[in-house]
């Protein structure tokens, strides 16, 4: 494949007697869409808190284009490029949604207090950018009708778009969802298929946990399986899903038909 | 060895600290458990606490009979006597803060949680009768007449108000619980029969000697604050930890939704909160007026800043904390005043807090709630 | 009927979340309410469960008039949920997040030793965790660990409010074996779920909620067959 | 009547002010002090007619934050031509510069701080004498008394830290320093046991008397034997119920007058409020009236009249001669020494 | 809807439709609105003297343009001051009077006690003074979360005042007098009786740090302060240096209380340690709530009434603080989100339209 964007080498993640990540090696390469899955408590999100900045591997280390996370705050892994949504929705909620969105934008800006007080051109070029690129991404994910209502006031399908919408505000190379479909319903699942693939095609890597076959199966072009902490599988789609190890682990059944 | 006052006078020093350390923690209970279950910082303990000071002054004064002196000399009593008479008073301050702890709750806190009830709803209209009176007449006498003809008709309309149930931020709670610390302060200050002087609580306990560690005297009240206090904190909790009602508190603290779902009924189970708080304090407030035998309208105040430091510095949330925290502010202040002067304590006190906080951010014990994940 | 709802209104502040829904619950039957988000499926059952008032309508668990009754005293008369967004107490550990479960049932600890071990059947991966504090524990688990808690108040009506959200496919087969079970056993059951097409196999009859108001009902293997309903809940 | 006669703006009577503290904390000092002057003002009143007097209260709780907007509405005020007061040293630093910008005459009868009269304030007069003449006198007594070793302490407060000092000064090496105390705080063993490990025999407190009655109190309870000494700010009643027995043989100082050295005005006062005695200042607070009344009933109507005369006053009042030199402070007056006996203030006469 | 009919409704609905009025208004209406505003504030001290509104606005036994200046330009000051730290920033701080009291003491000592410098020279070096307090007590103790950072605060404030209290350098309990006043200008004379000038003096300061928070408030910063606010932990996600900007709202926070100090000080010429003790601290807390935390024009809303309430309520004498308290807790009980409420986006129009999903809770 293409060049490798994430390599999660070797990562241990132990908590007390914990262990929730062992011996994981993963890579991401520019451009794809990974799907990661696994049965509950096999690692997923914890992964996603190694790759953030959340918490710091036992061992082992996480290259993000060729630098390495280690040590980086977690707004820094954020600028590194690094965006992410959360299982459970954390929207800004006493904020609009086209704000929630410019602060994911801001995460790229530079001026501060003295340019915001002057009104400094940078300042104001800046300001405009954001706005209008958050608009851009509001319309973008399809909610730019309610673009200046209060986050809390959203109905839940779009507080979750509203989410992806700030994680790519942040101008990610690598995206992270962490079950954007959870809650969704089939004819809304289907939707966030579409999105996602739109997402790609604008450049974007992106990197989805999620325990739907028919959102997972259906945009990812490549699927790695974890369990107990351990990659057990990660291949094409196809290939995962017949492979025996992850049908005993995850899947159940073969058939996936609904 | 070195000949500083500080070394000099340690065990003096040592069991004074712990002395009033250990009404520190008491007091601090009463924030932790507040905290714990509202997240709340309870401003109005530390007038619950006053209350209690005056529940003793009245137990002493009006229905045990004891004057402040007797020919010249204070009333001390001795054997049953004096036991029975302690016990009376540590009860009657018990029940004086537990009550106005409950009180408390039901007309600052309870509206402000969205399911304020009649008894909100008539304090509150009566308080609100009574300063919009004063604006007209300045005798207090017919202010209360006055205030309790239009209590109805505006409790009425209240508690409409109260039906629209919204829960109000945290701040509001926190700017509440100020309102309702002046305004309990203040009240005793202008109504009380001193004032805003100090009032004196009978003395029957002759604070004699008792034993003596590596040199220090060690008297019968502070071992009597210590070993009391010490006994109040493992009651407490005991019924915490083991009791059924103690598990609702817990659960309450961590997710009042849910509790409520499981079949918690979480309205008693905050009162009971405030219950037990208010009974610590008023067991503090006893004590405390054994060692010191006076009170204020304001005596709450830097005590209750002091104990709430105390349960900030064992870590909010933890019952262990606010003992170990008291404790340790006590001494400190102590020896830090021996060292520096007595002018230096609270800097001393808060110092010390803030390089604790540094190294260990949720206290010295830690929060003894968990935290969700991110 | 073990649980009827009459004409229910709910507001949040000054909005009608509910419009006047009416639908039962029988004696021993597995009932589901599917619909969009925002139907305000969740808000049913919080009303049920008595943490929202109620403006109007009413609800008769058993014969007897609950419409009004504080949610404590309806979990002594059975009616437990696993809640959305699963309420876990954090801070606890994951046994006493299940002790949690039989609050308001108090004494007889050999019967809630028999309990646990039913619950640790069900999950075994809880049993693993048993000391690990309940805000530790990933997503699914913390699902399980909310079901298996409703579980143990021995229920005779069980809300469920999206029980498969966040589980693997393996589980989410299981989850619905489990509710089957649970029913065989003699608890009703009330199912709120997005998983419509597995909810409605498993239920005796079905309510397709839409903004508040309750739009189609039927048992569930008519509205499994509506095409309608396929059309808009089930994926085509 | 104050006809306006003389043109300074006043339409009506002229007024006497009262400033200081009548609520709050402090609120006890400023009543006894608005007796005194309500005394001096009625019986002016009452003997004339066609002169009447009106006193005005301004209560600053003794909160030098407060003081600015109630100095400016005095000043404002033209019939507003002499003020007894402000009562309390800090508030005096706050608002004397506007009196003095003013001209509007002031007569404390009890801020003792000695710096205030180091402002070259021409407004300003005391009607006794500054901490600067106490502490000796306190120190002298307790010298006298044969006390060898000094424990000296203060509540931190500008006029307790500052009396405490002087006092100490003027021990030299009898003093130990005991560092200061917080007056709202309940526990003070930790310099009790400083005062234990230093064995003095005497202990000299500056403050005010709630702490200082808790500082005897548990003084006496630790086993401390040592006399306590203080100064004006604990000549109250309110020291002998808070020490209890632990106030007998306690000995204070101030540079008031017993109240009983005129017999009197004694009299007058017990006669005007219910036979209750005039409590600390209340003396002094009549001598300050006593000057105004004197310069109006000269005919004196505006403030820059009613200045000149007092500067230029030289009579003797309820408790001193009454003359001013030029910092404002009183001339010929004393430190008196009162002591607590049989659960009561006794004075026992001049300090030499 | 239907079911909640009651007699207070109107009385809370007239707050909210003066602020849906004043949404609607275009740029012209507003500017003018501003203008209007700003010319009467001017003449505030004159209000006294118009017929009818003078006896209802006048103070009784204060000076009102003293009161004007003293109490309410202060608190006004010190509570935009506080408002982004608390109600942007959402860092609770019991401990702002420090701030107050370093600009007030810097002040003192350079123009009095240990130098000679003129006042307006003052005012700069204590402003930055103010801002490296903030620093310092915001560099160790950010890392607190919520409840903790309160007390820690409040510790701060005491610290301060203590320190004060017990340094010789400082003036100790003693204080400092003879403060420098401000120079004159435009024929205003900076005198010790005349309280106006000082109040046109703070009126300005007033509108200065209005302007200039505003641009901060609506700025990348701003959005950052209320995104810690909301959810730390997804706003350092999102790239936020939480870190910096809780400093950056800790340093103007402790700017502008610091500003108010050295006004306040130029005012009264003296100062001791007592003009600044804990209590204040929590005075200026309940006027940011009390107006609407959050929200600029909430919070000088909410310090003008808590200065100047109290002294037009002198007539309570004793019992002024005991109805404030009430007050308070009524106050929170019926408008727990202070008078003026900060609003989010376009909900006013929602209000109009009285649509659906309004008081969603998240
Ligand atoms: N802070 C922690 N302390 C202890 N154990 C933890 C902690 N965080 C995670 N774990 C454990 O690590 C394991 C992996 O958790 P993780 O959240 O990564 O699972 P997941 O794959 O995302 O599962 P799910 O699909 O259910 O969300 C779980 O068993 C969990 O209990
Ligand atoms: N706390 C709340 N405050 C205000 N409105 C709310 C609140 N919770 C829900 N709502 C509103 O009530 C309506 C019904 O919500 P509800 O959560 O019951 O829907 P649901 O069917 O459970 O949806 P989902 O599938 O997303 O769980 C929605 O319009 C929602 O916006
Ligand atoms: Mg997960
Ligand atoms: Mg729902």
């Amino acid at each position: 494949m293409s060049e490798i964007l994430l390599d999660f080498n070797n990562v241990t993640m132990q908590f007390g007697g914990v262990t929730a990540l062992s011996e994981v090696t993963l890579q991401i390469s520019r451009g794809e869409i990974l799907g990661l899955i696994g049965p509950n408590g096999a690692g997923k999100t914890t992964c996603f808190n190694v790759m953030t900045g959340v918490y710091a591997p036992t061992i082992g280390s996480v290259t993000f284009n060729g630098q390495s996370l280690a040590g980086l705050k977690r707004f820094e892994i954020t600028k590194a490029g690094i965006a992410r949504t959360f299982q459970n929705i954390r929207l800004f909620s006493e904020m609009t949604a086209v704000e929630n969105v410019m602060v994911g934008a801001d995460a790229r800006k530079k001026s501060s207090v003295g340019g915001a007080i002057l009104r400094t051109p940078r300042q104001r070029r800046e300001e405009n950018e954001s706005r209008e690129r958050s608009m851009e991404l509001l319309k973008f994910m399809g909610i730019a009708d309610r673009a200046h209502n209060a986050a809390r006031n959203l109905p839940y399908g779009y507080q979750r778009r509203l989410e992806i919408a700030r994680a790519l505000a942040t101008e990610p190379q690598l995206l992270c969802l962490d079950e954007p479909a959870a809650g969704f319903n089939p004819a809304e699942k289907q939707e966030l298929n579409e999105l996602i693939l739109k997402i790609r095609a604008q450049g974007y890597t992106v990197l989805l946990i999620e325990h739907d076959m028919n959102v997972v199966m259906k945009v990812s072009d490549r699927v790695a399986v974890l369990d107990f902490g351990k990659k057990i599988a990660d291949g094409l789609p196809d290939q995962v899903r017949s492979n025996p190890d992850v049908i005993a682990a995850y899947l159940g059944v073969d058939d996936n038909a609904s | 060895m070195p000949d500083w006052l500080i070394i000099r006078t340690f065990w003096d020093l040592t069991v004074t600290g712990l002395a009033l350390g250990s009404i520190y923690a008491l007091v601090a209970l009463g924030y932790t458990l507040v905290y714990g279950v509202l997240r709340l910082i309870n401003f109005a303990h530390s007038e619950i606490f006053m209350v209690g000071t005056f529940g003793s002054l009245l137990a002493s004064s009006q229905f045990l009979n004891i004057p402040l002196l007797e020919d010249g000399n204070y009333p001390y009593r001795a054997g049953m006597t004096l036991i029975f008479f302690l016990v009376v008073i540590l009860i009657i301050a018990m029940v004086f803060s537990g009550i106005s702890a409950v009180l408390l709750e039901r007309v600052a806190y309870r509206p402000l949680r969205g399911n304020g009830d009649s008894i909100g709803a008539v304090a509150l209209a009566f308080l609100t009768a009574f300063i919009v009176s004063l604006i007209f007449i300045d005798d207090t006498q017919v202010n209360v007449i006055i205030s309790l003809v239009l209590t109805a008709p505006i409790a009425y309309s209240y508690l409409r108000i109260f039906k629209r149930g919204r829960k109000a931020p945290r701040l509001a709670f926190l700017i509440s619980a100020i309102g309702a610390s002046t305004a309990i302060a203040e009240a005793v200050g202008v109504w009380g029969t001193h004032g805003r002087d100090q009032y004196q609580t009978a003395r029957i306990l002759e604070k004699k000697t008792v034993f003596n560690l590596f040199g220090t005297d060690v008297r019968i009240d502070y071992v009597i604050v210590i070993v009391g206090a010490l006994l109040m904190m493992t009651a407490l909790t005991l019924f915490v930890n083991k009791t059924r009602l103690g598990r609702g508190v817990r659960a309450v603290a961590q997710d009042a939704e849910t509790s409520r779902i499981l079949g918690v009924n979480v309205d008693m189970i905050i009162i009971v909160t405030f219950a037990l708080g208010g009974v610590m304090a008023g067991g503090a407030a006893m004590l405390f007026t054994l060692v010191y035998d006076q009170t204020r309208f304001n005596i709450g105040f830097i005590l209750g800043v002091k104990s709430f430091t105390a349960a900030v510095l064992g870590g909010i949330g933890n019952l262990k904390g606010a003992l170990l925290g008291g404790l340790v502010l006590g001494l400190v202040e102590n020896y830090g005043s021996a060292i520096f002067g007595g002018q230096w304590k609270d800097v001393i006190a808060f110092t010390v807090l803030l390089v604790v906080l540094m190294f260990r951010p949720t206290g010295l014990l830690g929060e003894s709630l968990g935290k969700a994940r991110v | 009927m073990l649980l009827e709802v009459t004409d229910l209104h709910v507001f949040y502040g000054r909005i009608e979340a509910i419009k006047g829904i009416s639908f039962g619950v029988g004696e021993g039957e597995i009932t589901t309410l599917i619909g969009a988000n925002g139907a305000g499926k969740t808000t049913t059952m919080r009303t049920i469960s008595g943490v929202r008032t109620v403006t109007q309508g009413s609800v008769i668990f058993d014969g007897q008039d609950i419409t009004k009754m504080a949610p404590h005293d309806r979990v002594k008369l059975g009616i437990c949920q696993a809640p959305e967004g699963r309420g876990i107490f954090p801070g606890m550990t994951v046994r006493e997040n299940l002790d949690m479960g039989t609050y308001v049932r108090g004494g007889d600890s050999a019967q809630k030793a028999a309990d646990l071990a039913h619950v640790f059947h069900l999950f075994p991966r809880l049993e693993e965790r048993i000391s690990q504090l309940g805000g530790t524990l990933s997503g699914g688990e913390q699902q399980m660990l909310a079901i298996g808690r409703a579980l143990m108040s021995r229920p005779r009506l069980l809300l469920l409010d999206e029980p498969s959200m966040g589980l693997a496919p393996m589980l989410i087969a299981q989850i619905f074996e489990i509710i089957k079970q649970i029913n065989s056993e003699g608890i009703s059951v009330l199912l709120v779920e997005q998983n419509a097409t597995q909810a409605l196999r498993v239920a005796h009859r079905g309510y397709v909620l839409e903004t508040g108001y309750v739009v189609k009902d039927g048992s569930g293997h008519d509205l499994l067959e509506d095409p309608a309903v396929r059309a808009a809940y089930l994926g085509g | 009547g104050g006809d306006d006669a003389s043109g300074n703006g006043c339409e009506g009577d002229l007024k006497i002010a009262f400033f200081g503290a009548l609520t709050g904390d402090a609120g006890n000092l400023g009543i006894n002090i608005k007796k005194g002057l309500d005394l001096a003002v009625a019986q002016h009143n009452a003997e004339n007619a066609d002169n009447q007097l009106v006193v005005e209260a301004y209560d600053s709780q003794g909160d030098p934050d407060q003081a600015p907007a109630l100095a400016d509405k005095a000043i404002a005020d033209p019939c507003v031509v002499g003020i007894v007061g402000p009562a309390f040293s800090g508030e005096s630093a706050a608002v004397n510069p506007k009196f003095e910008e003013a001209g509007l005459p002031i007569i404390t009868p009890s801020a003792t701080n000695p710096d205030l009269s180091k402002n070259g304030w021409d407004i300003f007069h005391r009607a006794l004498a500054g901490d600067d003449k106490q502490g000796p006198g306190a120190a002298a007594k307790i010298v006298a008394d044969g006390k060898m070793k000094v424990g000296v302490v203060d509540d931190n407060s500008e006029y307790g830290k500052g009396l405490a000092d002087i006092v100490q000064e003027s021990l030299g090496d009898k003093a130990v320093e005991l560092n200061s105390l917080d007056p709202e705080a309940s526990d003070y063993s930790a310099i009790i046991t400083a005062a234990k490990d230093a064995g003095v025999d005497a202990v000299f407190f500056g403050g005010y008397y709630a702490a200082a009655g808790k500082l005897a109190k548990q003084m006496a309870d630790a086993g401390v034997t040592a006399t306590f000494y203080s100064g004006d700010g604990t000549l109250d009643v309110g020291f002998i119920e808070a020490a209890g027995p632990a106030a007998e043989g306690a000995i204070l100082t101030c540079t008031c007058a017993p109240f009983d050295t005129n017999p009197e005005f004694l009299k007058a006062f017990q006669d005007a409020n219910d036979g209750e005695n005039p409590a600390t200042y209340a003396a002094e607070a009549y001598d300050a009236a006593s000057v105004f009344i004197a310069a109006i009933k000269d005919g004196k109507t505006t403030r820059a009249d009613i200045l000149e005369f007092i500067n230029g006053y030289d009579a003797a009042g309820v408790t001193k001669q009454l003359k001013w030199d030029e910092t404002g402070e009183v001339t010929g007056s004393a430190v008196y020494a009162y002591e607590i006996k049989d659960g009561a203030i006794k004075g026992i006469g001049l300090i030499e | 809807m239907s079911t909640i009919g009651n007699a207070f409704a109107p009385v809370r609905d007239a707050f909210d439709s003066i602020g849906d009025a004043f949404h609607r208004m275009n740029q012209w209406q507003k500017y003018s609105f501003y203008a209007i505003v700003i010319i009467a504030l001017y003449l505030a001290p004159f209000w006294t003297d118009i017929p009818v509104i003078g006896p209802i606005v006048d103070t009784p036994g204060t000076q009102f343009s003293t009161v004007l200046n003293d109490q309410v330009i202060i608190f006004v000051l010190v509570a935009l001051g506080l408002n982004v730290v608390v109600g942007l920033a959402g860092l609770l701080d019991l401990g702002y009077v420090g701030f107050y009291a370093v600009g007030a003491y810097v002040t003192a000592i350079l123009t009095s006690a240990h130098g000679n410098l003129p006042w307006l020279l003052s005012l700069p070096i204590a402003v930055v003074v103010s801002m490296l307090f903030g620093v310092i007590l915001g560099a160790p103790t950010l890392r607190l979360r919520g409840d903790y950072l309160a007390i820690v605060t409040l510790g701060f404030g005491e610290i301060i005042r203590l320190t004060a209290k017990n340094m010789d350098w400082l003036g100790a309990s003693r204080g400092i007098s003879n403060i420098k006043k401000p120079p004159s200008i435009f024929g205003l004379k900076f005198g010790v009786i005349d309280p106006k000038p000082y109040y046109y003096l703070g009126l300005t300061l007033v509108l200065i740090v209005v302007f200039v928070l505003h641009r901060i408030e609506y700025s990348r910063v701003g959005r950052a302060w209320v995104a810690i606010r909301e959810d730390e932990d997804a706003a350092e996600l999102m790239g936020v240096h939480t870190f910096k900007f809780k400093l950056w709202a800790f340093t103007i926070g402790a700017a502008v209380g610091g500003l108010a100090g050295v006004h306040y000080a130029g005012k009264v010429g003296f100062i001791n340690p007592d003009n600044f003790p804990l209590q204040l601290s929590i005075l200026f807390l309940a006027a940011v709530v009390l107006g609407g935390s959050g929200n600029m024009y909430g919070a000088i809303l909410g310090g003008v009434l808590v200065a100047y309430v109290p002294e037009r309520l002198r007539n309570f004498a004793d019992k002024r603080v005991f109805v404030f308290g009430v007050v308070l807790v009524l106050m929170m009980v019926f408008r727990p989100e202070g008078i003026l409420p900060k609003r989010v986006g376009d909900e006013h129009k929602k209000r109009q339209r009285s649509s659906q999903n309004e008081e969603v809770a998240q």
